[in-house]
C-alpha cells in the first residue's frame, strides 16, 4: 500500500509540474503586455523597461521559467499584477469562501440526489423514476448563470425571502473571526448564531444554484449504479434468503453502488474546488473564481497562473484522498487497482 | 411423499405475448434429487426464480401454482410466491458474484441466521463458522474473516450452499451449481450436495444443461425445451428409454456421430404449438397444437403427438 | 520427416519480480501434419497461454517453436509460416467483429495475407461458406444476425480463408450447447480430412476431446503431465493426476462404475508453487521424493509420456 | 419434409432477450424520455433552419417599444432597444446549434482518434497521452476554454476551437477505456492473425467498436458545448454583445431584471437550457456517460 | 479617455493619475496629456456664488461616519502606482497636497470645485511668480503644527520627498510633471523646514492645478526611510495597503475585498472643521445591489452607477442624484483613411443616420446633452446654428449614400470592452445604419486591443471619448482634428481648419475666437468628421440626507464636506 502510495503522489508531482508547465506556457502566449498593464497608460519605454526588469520579464522565458518553478516550489506564486499583492496570500484568503461554497452545494446535491437516485432505481419504470430522470436531464442541462439570476430574480426581487447577490454577508455585517474560514462554522463556534444564520441565507440562493445541477450527475450514477447492483446476482442471493427489503436496498445494493458514487461526488468536488466562475460572479461571491475572472480580464498573469496551479493541486489531492475512501467501501480494491466507475 | 410441486407454471415478458415458460409443471420429493435439464433459453432459471418469488423486473409470472406439502404458496391476488415460510433456498451459478463482494463471507451466512432464528450476532458468528466447516471448508474461522474476492470459485460455492443450509430448507434450488468450476472441484460440490441430501433429507431441484451431470446426480429427470416440458421420468427412464424426440436428439448429438453440415438453427423455438417442431424430424401438422403430457410408462410422461396419435401420424405420412 | 510443429522448452511468464506468473512452464509437444492434438486440463493452467504462443499472438518468454522445420521468430521467413497457423477462439460472439461483414470479415485474410486479386475474393468466400455448411447469403451478415453455432462457423471459416497447415483450436466449442457441439466436431473432422490441416485442439472437456483428438496432452498447472494416443489416455490413465480427472468427469454411461477418486483440495496459485512436483498436495501416491525433486516427462509406455515418479520412475534415463 | 408442413412457420420467433424482445415495441414506449429530446431538436433545428426568414431584423430597434412584456406581437417582449427577443433567439439557435454539434463531432473525432491510440498500443504511448489528459482534465472544463479563448483571441472560430479542445479529453477517456476492453476481445487477435498490421487493427477494428460509448456521449457534449458557449458569452468572453446569442442575450437581459423586465433574460435562457435537455434526454436514455 | 462610470467594466476612469489603466495596457505618453481630462464648471457657473467653505459650519455634536460605495475595489493605495478610481478617492482622502482647489456652492446644494481659485492646504501660503527664464518660482509656507496619523510633523522635506518619488521612482507620476516644466528633482528645494521653493521650466496654466493632486501630497519620510529595502528604496511595496499622510484621513482598515475603514488624521491641520468622524468604503460590484443600499441609507454615498439604473432612481424621494453638465465628448470616429470612409458623401450618410436622440434618451437615459461636434454644446464658443444640425436624418443619410455611390456596404464597429454604454450605443447605430442599407458589424475588443487597432488605422468605425483638461474649443479641436496628432484617431486633414484652430489658440479677443472657431466647426460638420454622439454628466448619488457633496475636476467623491443631516 505504501509503495502505491508512493506511486501515485509521484503521479501527483509529475502531474502537477505538468500543470505549472503547460499553464506557464499558454500564460505566456496571452496576448497583451504584462508590463504594460502594471505601468498604466501613461508609461514611457524607459518606465516600461524598468518594470520588465523589476519583475524579470525581460529575462528569456526559460529563465522566467525557472526562477518560477523555484519560488513556486516555495510556495511564493508571485506577484499579483492588478492589486500588487502575493497571489498565494490572495488565493488563500479567498479560497475558503470558494470552499464553503463548494462544500455547501456538494452537500445540497448528495443530500438530494442520493435519496433521489436510490428511489428512482428501486421504482425503476415508474413514474418517479422518470420524474427523477427528467429532473436529473434538466439538471444536467441548466445554464448556472440562468438559474442564479432567475432564482435571484424570484426569491430576492420578487418575493424577498433571500438576500441580494452581494456576496457573503449584508455588507453591512462585520465577518466572524477567521478560524476555519466557513462563515458558517466560524459564527457557530463564536456563538453568534444570528451571524451563522445570516451566512446561511446569503448561501441559499448560490448553493442551491450549483447544487441543483450536481444533484443531476448524482442522481444520474446512483439511480445507475443502484440499477445495477440490484441486478446483480448477489442481491438476487440476499433475496432468495430472505434478507429483508430495506437492508437489501441498503447493505447488499447501496453499500456497493457507492464506488461509481464516490467518483462522481469526487469528480464534483473537484470540479467545484476551482470555484465556480460564474456563480461566484453573479452572487458577487468572493471566492477565487471571481479573482481568476478578474485576472484574466487585466492579463494579471501570475495570478491566473497561481489559480489554476491552486486548482490543479486541490484537485490531485483531492484524487488521492478519494483513491483511499474506495480502499475503504469496496474490500476488493486493494490501493491501485481502482474499478472504475 | 411430495415436497414440492409446481404445476401449469406460465411465465412471460410483461406487455408481450411470449412466454419464457408454458404450462410447466414437475414436483420435487424430500430427499430426492430432481434434474432440471434443457439448453440453454430454454427457462430453467426462470423456473426456479419464479419458485423463489423473484423474478425480475418486466418479467410476469402468468398462471400457475406452486406447493410445498399441499400449501399453496402462489398468492393469486399479487401472482407472485411468496417464498416467507417456504423453507426453500437457492444457490447460483457464478458462486463469487453471488456474494456480496464488499461483506465477509462470515457475516453473510451469520446474517442468514439471525433472520432464520434471530439469533445473537456473536452466536450467529459462531453458528456460521460451524456451517463453514460443515461444507468441508479448511480453516473456516479465518475464512469466515474473508472478503469473497479472497476465495477461491470452489470454496465460494461452498460458502453459497453454508448460506442456504443456514436457512434450514426442505427444498434447496441448485442452479447449474458447477458449470463455473473445474471437473475436479465439481466433484467435490456433487460429493457435499449429495452427502447433504443424506443428511437433511432435503429435496434438490437440480439445474443443468449438462446431460452428463444429470446422469450421475439425479434420481428423476424434467427435460424442458423452450420454456415447455418435453419429457419427464427417472434417471433410467430418461437415459435408457427416451421417448420424446427431442430427448433422443439431445442424447444422441452428445453420443453419436451427427452430419455437420446439418445448418443448426440455434435456440429459436415456435410460439405457437409444439415448441420443438421446427426441429423435429418427425414434426406433421399435429404439432401446430401444443401437445399434453401423456404418461408413457410408471412416473415417466412425454408430451408429443407422437405418443397419442402414431394412427394419424402414420396417415399423414 | 520432423513434424509440422514442435515445441521445445516453451515457457511463458507473464510480469515480472514478486508478482510474476509462470503461465506455461517448460513444454515440449509435436503436432503431425493431418493430426489433432488434444490439450486438456483445468481452468488456467496455460492452454489458452500455449495456444496464443503457437499462433503467435503471446510472445514466448523461452523456448522454440519450429514450424515446418523452421524456427518461428521475428524474421520474414517466420512471417510467412505464421499465415500457415490460424486460430480459432472460443467465444464465437466475441472474437468476430461485430461491425463487420461476414464476407468483409473473411475476405481480410484473403487480401492481407494470400494477396488474392479482389476480383477472387467473392468466389473463394462463398466456396469457403459451403464448406463450412453456410449459405452464400450470410455474406452480407453482421454476427449479431447469426446465432452462436453460426458464428462459430464463420470463425472457423475465416481461420481456414489464408490456407493454413495448422489451427489452433481454442475451446471452440464450450460456449455451445451441447447438442451443438458434436455438430461442430463433425464439421472440424471433415474440413481436416479434406484440407489436411492439423489441429492443435484445446479444451477442458474430456469428453469433446476425445471424441476429435488423436493424442491427448493433459496439463496441470503449466506443464504437461502426461500425453498419449487418445484412446490409451482413456483406457488406461497412468499419472495421477489424469486418472482422477477420467475418474470423476461425469458421463451419460449409467452402467459405469468407476471408482471415483475425488481430489481434495484446490489447484495452488501458479504465483507460488511448491518445490518439487506441483501435484503433489493433491496426489494420492505422493511420496518424498516428489517433495523435493520435480518430475520430467518419461516414457510409460510406447507413444506415451508422463511426468511422475510414482508411475515413471526412469526419468533420470 | 415434414417441416414444410408446419404451420405457423412465419411465426418463427427469436428468443426474447431483455431488449431484443422489447425492440418490437416503438421507441416511443421504449424510450420516451429520448423520443421528446428528439422532438424538442427537431423544432429547434427547424427553427434554426427557417426560423430567420419568418421573424423580424435581430438588429432593429425600436426605442419607442423598448421592454414591452410578452404579448402576441413580440412572444418573447423585447428588449431595452425595443428589439424583439424572440427574433434575436431564432437567429441565436443556428449559431448556438451550429456550435454545439460542431463542437461535439470535433472532440469526438480528434478524442476518440487520441483515445484509441492510447488504448491500443497502451504501453508509454498511453501513460503519456493520460497524464496530459490527467493534466487538462485536473482544471475545469470551463476554466479551460476561459483560458484557451483569452489565449486565442476572441472569436466565433475560437470559441469553437477552445471549448472543443476543453471537451477532447472526456472523448480520449472514454475510447481509451472502451479500446482497452476491446483489445482484450478475441477479435482483435483474430483480426491480427487475418493480416491486419497495427495501425489497421487498431483503426479498422477497434475503433469503431469503441465508438459506442462516445457517440452517445457526444450528444450529451453538445448539449454541454452550448451552455459552455453561452456561459463564456454570458461572461462577455468569446461572443460578444450585440451578436444574437442566447448566452449574451441573457448577460443583456440581466441588467433588466431587477427593474422586473424578467423575459429579456428568461427566454434566452430557457432555450439555452431547453436546447440542452433536448441532447441529453436523447443521450440519456442511450446510456450516455457523464465524465 | 473615457468619462464615464460603468461598474459593469469595472473601472471608469478618473484624473490624470488614475486613468482607464486596467482595460488600457498599452497607452502612450503622446495619449495622455489630454486623454482624461479633469474639468470644471464653464465659465457660468462661476459668477453664482462667491466661495464658501461648508454647508455644516456649526458643531454638530456627533458627528456621522460616511459609508460609500465607489466604482470598483481599492485593492491597491499606493501613492504612485494606484490605479482604480476609489483607490484614488482613498488616497486623496489621505494625502495632503500643498494647495487645494476653492469650493463653490451651486443652487442645488452641491459643492463644485474651482478651476481658477485655489487656497493654501498643507502650505498655509503660497505665492507664484513668473521667472525671467519664463518658469515660474512658487514659495510655499507649510503649515506648523500639522502631523501625520502617527505623530510626526510635516515638514518641508516630506513634500520634497514627494517629488523626488514621482520622479525617481518607479511609479507612473513622474512622467506628467514635464507638462508643467518640471523635470528634476533639483528643482524642489527646502529653504528651511517650513518653506518649500518649486521653479518651473515653463509657466503652464496647468501648474496649480498639479500642485493639488493628491500624488504630490506630503508623504511621511521618516516612514518611507524606514520601510525602503535595497530592491524598493522607494518603499513602494510596503505602501501597497497602507496609506498614512497628513491629509484628513488615515486607512486604519485596509481589506480592499470587504472594507476600506479611513479614520480622521487628529494631526490633520483643518480636522475641527471636518464634519463627519470617518469614512468606510465597501465594494458592491452589483450596481443594482448599491442603489438599493442607497435607498435604504445603508449607504451614503456611491459612484459607478449606469444611467439606466439613474433613471430609476430618479423617482426614489430617498435618493438624490447629483449631476453636472461636462464639456466631454463621446464620439463616432470615422477614420478617413480607410475605404469606404474616405468617401465624404459615406460619411455624412453615417453622419445622417445615427440616432442622436435616442442615444440620449436610451443610452445615456438623459444623463447627457447632444455633443453637437467636436467644440461641444456646453463649450465657449460653440455653435448652436452648426451643431443642431447633428440630427438624424435617415432621407439625408440616405441621399449622401446614393451620391456616394456605393452599395451593400458593411462596416466594422469597434467599441472597448470597459463600455457598456459605448456598446449599447453601438446596437443603436447599428440599427440606424441598416435602415439606410449599411451593415454594421459590432465588435467589442478589449481595451488594449482597440488602442493598438486605433492606432494601426484598422478600425473603420469607432465610438471614443474624450475630456479635454483645458475645456477649451481651440485645445479641443487641435488634439482631436488636426492633421498629424497623434489622437486625432478619425485621421482627418485639412490645412484651411487648421490655419483656423491655430489663429484662435493665440488671439484672445473672444469675437474672433467665436468666429474663427464657428468657422471651423462649420468645416469639422461640413467633412463629417465624426458623428459627434453626446456630452456625458459627471454623476454621483448619495442617499437624500447626504450634504457636502462635492464634485471637484475628477468624478471622484471627495469627503471632506461630507455629512448628513442630523436625524434625517
Ligand atoms: N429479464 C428478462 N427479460 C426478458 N427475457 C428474459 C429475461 N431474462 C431471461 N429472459 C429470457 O427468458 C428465457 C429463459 O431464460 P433462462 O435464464 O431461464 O434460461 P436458462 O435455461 O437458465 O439458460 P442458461 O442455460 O443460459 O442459463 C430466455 O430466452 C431469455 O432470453
Ligand atoms: N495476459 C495475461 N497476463 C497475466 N496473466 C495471464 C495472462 N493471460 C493468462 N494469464 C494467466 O496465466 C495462467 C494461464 O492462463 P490460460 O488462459 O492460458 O489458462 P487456460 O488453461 O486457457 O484456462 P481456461 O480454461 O480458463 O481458459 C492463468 O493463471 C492466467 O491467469
Ligand atoms: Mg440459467
Ligand atoms: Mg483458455
Amino acid at each position: 500500500m505504501w509503495s502505491y502510495l508512493g506511486r501515485r503522489l509521484l503521479v501527483s508531482v509529475v502531474t502537477v509540474a505538468g500543470i505549472v508547465v503547460v499553464v506557464f506556457f499558454i500564460m505566456r502566449i496571452l496576448p497583451g503586455d504584462a508590463a504594460a498593464v502594471r505601468a498604466g497608460p501613461y508609461a514611457s519605454e524607459e518606465k516600461l523597461e524598468q518594470i520588465r526588469e523589476q519583475f524579470g520579464l525581460s529575462d528569456p522565458v526559460p529563465t522566467q521559467f525557472v526562477n518560477y518553478v523555484r519560488d513556486a516550489v516555495r510556495g511564493d506564486l508571485g506577484t499579483s499584477i492588478r492589486t500588487g499583492g502575493k497571489v498565494t496570500e490572495e488565493l488563500l484568503i479567498r479560497l475558503p469562501a470558494s470552499l464553503e461554497l463548494a462544500f455547501y452545494a456538494v452537500l445540497l446535491a448528495v443530500l438530494a440526489g442520493v435519496p433521489v437516485g436510490i428511489v428512482a432505481a428501486a421504482r425503476r419504470d415508474t413514474w418517479i423514476d422518470r420524474a427523477a430522470r427528467v429532473v436529473a436531464v434538466l439538471g444536467s442541462s441548466m445554464a448556472f448563470f440562468w438559474l442564479g439570476l432567475m432564482l435571484t430574480f424570484l426569491f430576492f426581487f420578487r418575493l424577498g425571502w433571500f438576500p441580494g447577490p452581494v456576496g457573503r454577508l449584508a455588507i453591512t455585517t462585520e465577518p466572524p473571526e477567521t478560524i476555519t474560514g466557513f462563515f458558517t462554522v466560524d459564527a457557530a463556534l463564536a456563538g453568534n448564531w444570528a451571524l451563522m444564520w445570516e451566512a446561511f441565507t446569503y448561501l441559499a440562493l448560490p448553493a442551491v444554484t450549483v447544487g441543483f445541477v450536481l444533484s443531476a450527475p448524482i442522481i444520474k450514477i446512483v439511480r445507475s449504479s443502484m440499477i445495477e447492483t440490484l441486478d446483480s446476482e448477489y442481491v438476487r442471493t440476499a433475496r432468495a434468503l430472505g434478507v429483508p427489503h430495506r437492508e437489501v436496498l441498503f447493505r447488499d445494493g447501496f453499500r456497493n453502488a457507492l464506488i461509481p458514487v464516490t467518483t462522481a461526488i469526487g469528480i464534483i468536488f473537484g470540479y467545484m474546488l476551482g470555484g465556480n466562475i460564474i456563480v461566484e460572479l453573479i452572487f458577487a461571491w468572493p471566492g477565487v473564481g471571481r479573482y481568476a475572472y478578474e485576472a484574466l480580464r487585466v492579463n494579471d498573469l501570475e495570478a491566473l497562473q497561481g489559480f489554476v496551479i491552486v486548482v490543479g493541486l486541490l484537485y490531485i489531492v483531492l484524487n488521492v484522498v478519494i483513491d483511499f475512501v474506495y480502499s475503504w467501501i469496496d474490500p476488493r480494491i486493494k490501493l491501485g487497482q481502482r474499478v472504475v466507475a | 411423499m411430495s415436497t414440492l410441486e409446481v404445476e401449469g407454471l406460465t411465465v412471460g415478458v410483461t406487455r408481450s405475448p411470449t412466454s419464457i415458460l408454458a404450462d410447466v409443471s414437475f414436483s420435487v420429493p424430500a430427499g430426492k434429487i430432481v434434474g432440471l435439464v434443457g439448453e440453454s433459453g430454454s427457462g430453467k432459471t426462470m423456473a426456479a426464480l419464479t419458485m423463489m418469488g423473484l423474478l425480475p423486473d418486466g418479467i410476469e409470472l402468468r398462471s400457475g401454482s406452486v406447493r410445498m406439502d399441499g400449501r399453496q404458496l402462489l398468492d393469486p391476488a399479487r401472482m407472485t410466491v411468496s417464498r416467507e415460510s417456504a423453507d426453500m433456498a437457492m444457490i447460483f451459478q457464478h458462486p463469487q458474484a453471488a456474494l456480496n463482494p464488499t461483506m465477509k463471507v462470515g457475516r453473510q451466512i451469520a446474517r442468514v441466521f439471525s433472520l432464520q432464528q434471530g439469533a445473537g450476532r456473536s452466536e450467529a458468528m459462531s453458528q456460521s463458522i460451524e456451517m463453514l466447516r460443515r461444507v468441508g471448508i479448511p480453516g473456516a474461522a479465518r475464512v469466515a474473516g474473508a472478503h469473497p474476492h479472497q476465495l477461491s470459485g470452489g470454496m465460494c460455492q461452498r460458502v453459497m450452499i453454508a448460506m442456504a443450509l443456514a436457512c434450514r430448507p426442505r427444498i434447496l434450488i441448485a442452479d447449474e451449481p458447477t458449470t463455473a468450476l473445474d471437473v475436479t472441484i465439481q466433484a467435490q460440490i456433487f460429493d457435499l450436495i449429495r452427502d447433504l441430501v443424506a443428511e437433511t433429507g432435503a429435496g434438490v431441484l437440480f439445474i443443468t444443461h449438462d446431460l452428463a451431470a444429470v446422469a450421475e446426480m439425479c434420481d428423476s429427470v424434467t427435460v424442458l425445451f423452450g420454456g415447455q416440458v418435453m419429457e419427464e421420468g427417472s434417471r433410467d427412464d430418461i437415459f435408457r428409454r427416451p421417448r420424446h424426440p427431442y430427448t433422443t436428439y439431445l442424447l444422441d448429438s452428445v453420443q453419436k456421430e451427427v452430419d455437420p453440415h446439418v445448418v443448426e438453427a440455434g435456440v429459436d423455438f415456435e410460439l405457437v404449438g409444439c415448441r420443438f417442431g421446427h426441429r423435429c424430424d418427425y414434426a406433421w401438422e399435429a404439432c401446430g397444437e401444443v401437445p399434453d403430457l401423456v404418461a408413457v410408462g410408471e412416473g415417466h410422461r412425454s408430451a408429443c403427438f407422437l405418443h397419442t396419435a402414431e394412427v394419424t401420424r402414420a396417415g399423414a405420412s | 520427416m520432423p513434424a509440422l510443429l514442435e515445441l521445445r522448452g516453451l515457457r511463458k511468464t507473464f510480469g515480472r519480480g514478486r508478482r510474476a506468473l509462470p503461465a506455461v512452464r517448460g513444454v515440449d509437444l509435436d503436432v503431425a501434419r493431418g493430426e489433432t492434438v488434444g490439450v486438456v486440463g483445468e481452468s488456467g493452467c496455460g492452454k489458452t497461454t500455449l495456444g496464443r504462443m503457437v499462433a503467435g499472438l503471446t510472445p514466448v518468454t523461452d523456448g522454440v517453436i519450429r514450424f515446418d522445420g523452421s524456427d518461428l521468430d521475428g524474421t520474414s521467413a517466420s512471417r510467412e509460416n505464421r499465415r500457415r497457423i490460424q486460430m480459432v477462439f472460443q467465444h464465437p460472439a466475441q472474437s468476430l467483429n461485430r461491425r463487420m461483414t461476414v464476407g468483409a470479415m473473411l475476405a481480410e485474410p484473403l487480401r492481407l495475407l494470400a494477396g488474392a486479386p479482389r476480383s477472387e475474393t467473392a468466389g473463394r468466400i462463398e466456396e469457403m461458406l459451403a464448406l463450412v455448411g453456410l449459405d452464400p447469403a450470410f455474406g452480407s451478415r453482421r454476427p449479431r444476425q447469426l446465432s452462436g453455432g453460426q458464428q462459430q462457423r464463420v470463425a472457423i471459416a475465416r481461420a481456414l480463408m489464408p490456407d493454413p497447415d495448422l489451427v489452433v483450436l481454442d475451446e471452440p466449442t464450450s460456449s455451445l450447447d451441447q447438442s451443438l457441439r458434436g455438430r461442430m466436431i463433425a464439421l472440424l473432422r471433415r474440413i481436416q480430412e479434406m484440407r489436411g490441416v492439423s489441429y492443435l485442439f484445446i479444451s477442458h472437456d474430456l469428453g469433446t476431446v476425445r471424441r476429435i483428438a488423436d493424442r491427448v496432452a493433459v496439463m496441470y498447472l503449466g506443464r504437461i503431465v502426461e500425453i498419449a494416443p487418445t484412446r490409451e489416455l482413456f483406457d488406461d490413465p497412468r499419472h495421477p493426476y489424469t486418472r482422477a480427472l477420467l475418474s470423476v468427469a461425469p458421463t451419460m454411461d449409467l452402467d459405469d462404475v468407476r471408482e471415483r477418486i475425488v481430489l481434495p483440495g484446490e489447484t495452488p496459485s501458479p504465483t507460488d508453487l511448491p518445490t518439487g512436483c506441483s501435484f503433489q498436495d493433491r496426489c494420492p501416491l505422493v511420496f518424498d521424493r516428489c517433495r523435493s525433486e520435480s518430475p520430467v516427462l518419461a516414457p510409460v509406455g510406447s507413444y506415451r509420456l508422463a511426468e511422475c515418479f510414482a508411475v515413471a520412475p526412469a526419468s533420470d534415463a | 419434409m415434414a417441416a414444410e408442413s408446419m404451420p405457423g412457420r412465419s411465426r418463427r420467433f427469436v428468443p426474447p432477450r431483455i431488449d431484443g424482445g422489447a425492440e418490437a415495441l416503438p421507441l416511443a414506449s421504449r424510450k420516451p424520455l429520448a423520443v421528446v429530446g428528439m422532438a424538442i431538436l427537431a423544432v429547434y433545428i427547424l427553427l434554426a433552419a427557417v426560423g430567420p426568414f419568418f421573424v423580424a431584423d435581430p438588429v432593429a430597434t425600436d426605442p419607442v417599444n423598448a421592454l414591452l412584456p410578452p404579448s402576441f406581437d413580440h412572444p418573447m417582449g423585447t428588449d431595452n432597444f425595443g428589439r424583439d427577443v424572440f427574433a434575436r433567439a431564432v437567429h441565436s439557435a443556428r449559431l448556438d446549434l451550429t456550435l454545439g454539434i460542431a463542437i461535439a463531432m470535433c472532440a469526438m473525432v480528434i478524442g476518440s482518434a487520441i483515445g484509441v491510440v492510447a488504448g491500443y498500443w497502451g504501453g508509454a504511448v498511453d501513460e503519456t497521452l493520460m497524464r496530459f489528459t490527467d493534466i487538462v482534465l485536473a482544471f475545469p472544463g470551463f476554466v479551460l476554454a476561459l483560458i484557451l479563448v483569452a489565449v486565442l483571441g476572441n472569436s466565433t472560430l475560437n470559441v469553437g476551437v477552445a471549448v472543443t479542445a476543453a471537451f477532447v479529453p472526456y472523448f480520449i477517456r472514454l475510447t481509451r477505456a472502451q479500446a482497452l476492453s476491446e483489445r482484450e476481445l478475441e477479435y482483435v487477435d483474430g483480426a491480427k492473425l487475418a493480416g491486419n498490421r497495427s495501425a489497421r487493427v487498431a483503426f479498422i477494428h477497434v475503433l469503431p467498436n469503441s465508438l459506442q460509448p462516445s457517440l452517445v456521449t457526444a450528444t450529451l457534449v453538445a448539449g454541454w458545448a452550448i451552455l459552455t458557449v453561452s456561459g463564456l458569452a454570458f461572461l462577455g468572453v468569446g461572443i460578444k454583445p450585440p451578436t444574437a446569442e442566447w448566452g449574451v442575450m441573457v448577460s443583456e437581459g440581466a441588467r433588466d431584471i431587477d427593474a422586473g423586465h424578467w423575459w429579456t433574460s428568461f427566454f434566452p435562457g430557457g432555450m439555452i437550457v431547453l436546447a440542452a435537455m433536448a441532447f441529453h434526454f436523447i443521450g440519456d436514455e442511450f446510456g450516455g456517460r457523464e465524465a | 479617455g473615457g468619462d464615464e462610470e460603468e461598474p459593469a467594466a469595472t473601472t471608469a476612469a478618473a484624473s490624470p493619475t488614475t486613468a482607464a489603466a486596467e482595460e488600457a495596457p498599452a497607452t502612450t505618453a503622446a495619449e495622455m496629456e489630454e486623454d482624461e481630462a479633469p474639468a470644471t464648471t464653464a465659465a457660468e457657473m462661476e459668477e453664482e456664488e462667491a466661495p464658501t467653505t461648508t454647508a455644516a459650519m456649526e458643531e454638530v455634536v456627533e458627528k456621522p461616519i460616511i459609508v460609500a460605495s465607489l466604482a470598483d475595489t481599492p485593492n491597491l493605495i499606493e501613492l504612485h502606482t494606484f490605479r482604480t478610481t476609489s483607490a484614488y478617492a482613498v488616497t486623496n482622502a489621505v494625502y495632503e497636497p500643498l494647495i487645494k482647489q476653492d469650493l463653490v456652492e451651486q443652487a442645488n446644494g452641491l459643492l463644485q470645485g474651482s478651476f481658477v481659485d485655489h487656497h493654501g492646504a498643507g502650505a498655509e501660503t503660497f505665492s507664484i511668480e513668473a521667472t525671467a527664464d519664463g518658469g515660474f518660482l512658487a514659495t510655499f509656507t507649510i503649515r506648523q503644527g500639522q502631523t501625520f496619523n502617527d505623530g510626526t510633523p510635516v515638514t518641508a522635506s516630506d513634500y520634497k520627498y514627494v517629488f523626488d518619488r514621482s520622479i525617481e521612482g518607479p511609479g507612473y507620476i513622474g512622467l506628467l510633471l514635464p507638462f508643467v516644466g518640471i523635470a528634476s528633482t533639483d528643482q524642489i528645494r527646502v529653504i528651511d523646514d517650513y518653506t518649500l521653493e518649486i521653479e518651473t521650466t515653463v509657466q503652464s496654466p496647468l501648474f496649480q492645478r498639479f500642485l493639488t493632486f493628491q500624488v504630490f501630497g506630503a508623504m511621511n519620510r521618516a516612514e518611507a526611510d524606514a520601510n525602503a529595502t535595497e530592491d524598493d528604496a522607494w518603499a513602494f511595496a510596503y505602501y501597497n495597503d497602507k496609506g498614512g499622510g497628513s491629509g484628513p484621513y488615515w486607512v486604519s482598515r485596509f481589506d480592499p475585498d470587504n472594507e476600506v475603514v479611513l479614520e480622521p488624521n487628529p494631526g490633520y491641520w483643518d480636522a475641527a472643521s471636518l464634519p463627519n468622524a470617518g469614512v468606510i468604503i465597501r465594494p458592491i460590484p452589483d450596481a443594482n445591489e448599491k442603489a438599493r443600499l442607497i435607498a435604504a441609507g445603508e449607504i451614503d454615498v456611491a459612484t459607478g452607477i449606469p444611467p439606466r439604473l439613474l433613471a430609476v432612481l430618479e423617482d426614489d424621494p430617498n435618493v438624490t442624484i447629483w449631476a453636472s453638465q461636462t464639456t466631454g465628448v463621446h464620439y463616432l470616429a470615422m477614420n478617413q483613411t480607410i475605404a469606404p470612409l474616405d468617401n465624404v458623401h459615406v460619411r455624412k450618410a453615417i453622419v445622417n443616420a445615427v440616432p442622436y436622440r435616442a442615444l440620449i434618451d436610451n443610452v445615456m437615459y438623459g444623463f447627457a446633452s447632444p455633443a453637437g461636434g467636436v467644440v461641444t454644446s456646453n463649450m465657449e464658443t460653440w455653435d448652436s446654428s452648426i451643431g443642431d444640425q447633428f440630427r438624424q436624418d435617415l432621407d439625408a443619410a440616405r441621399a449622401h449614400l446614393e451620391q456616394s455611390g456605393m452599395e451593400d456596404l458593411t462596416l466594422l464597429l469597434g467599441v472597448r470592452e470597459s463600455r457598456l454604454g459605448d456598446q449599447e450605443a453601438a446596437v443603436l447605430i447599428q440599427d440606424a445604419l441598416r435602415q439606410i442599407g449599411v451593415t454594421v458589424d459590432v465588435q467589442i475588443l478589449p481595451d488594449g486591443d482597440f488602442s493598438g487597432r486605433i492606432n494601426a488605422n484598422e478600425l473603420p468605425l469607432f465610438i471614443h471619448d474624450w475630456f479635454s483638461w483645458g475645456e477649451d474649443p481651440f485645445y479641443q479641436m487641435r488634439f482631436l482634428t488636426t492633421c498629424g496628432q497623434f489622437v486625432n484617431y478619425a485621421r482627418f486633414c485639412d490645412e484651411a481648419y487648421d490655419a483656423l484652430v491655430q489663429e484662435g489658440t493665440f488671439t484672445t479677443d473672444p469675437a474672433v475666437r467665436q468666429s474663427v472657431s464657428s468657422q471651423a466647426q462649420q468645416i469639422f460638420f461640413d467633412q463629417a468628421v465624426w458623428a459627434p454622439l453626446w456630452s456625458s454628466d459627471r454623476t454621483s448619488v448619495t442617499h437624500r440626507c447626504v450634504t457636502g457633496v462635492v464634485q471637484d475636476y475628477t468624478r471622484i467623491p471627495v469627503f471632506t464636506e461630507m455629512s448628513k443631516i442630523p436625524g434625517c
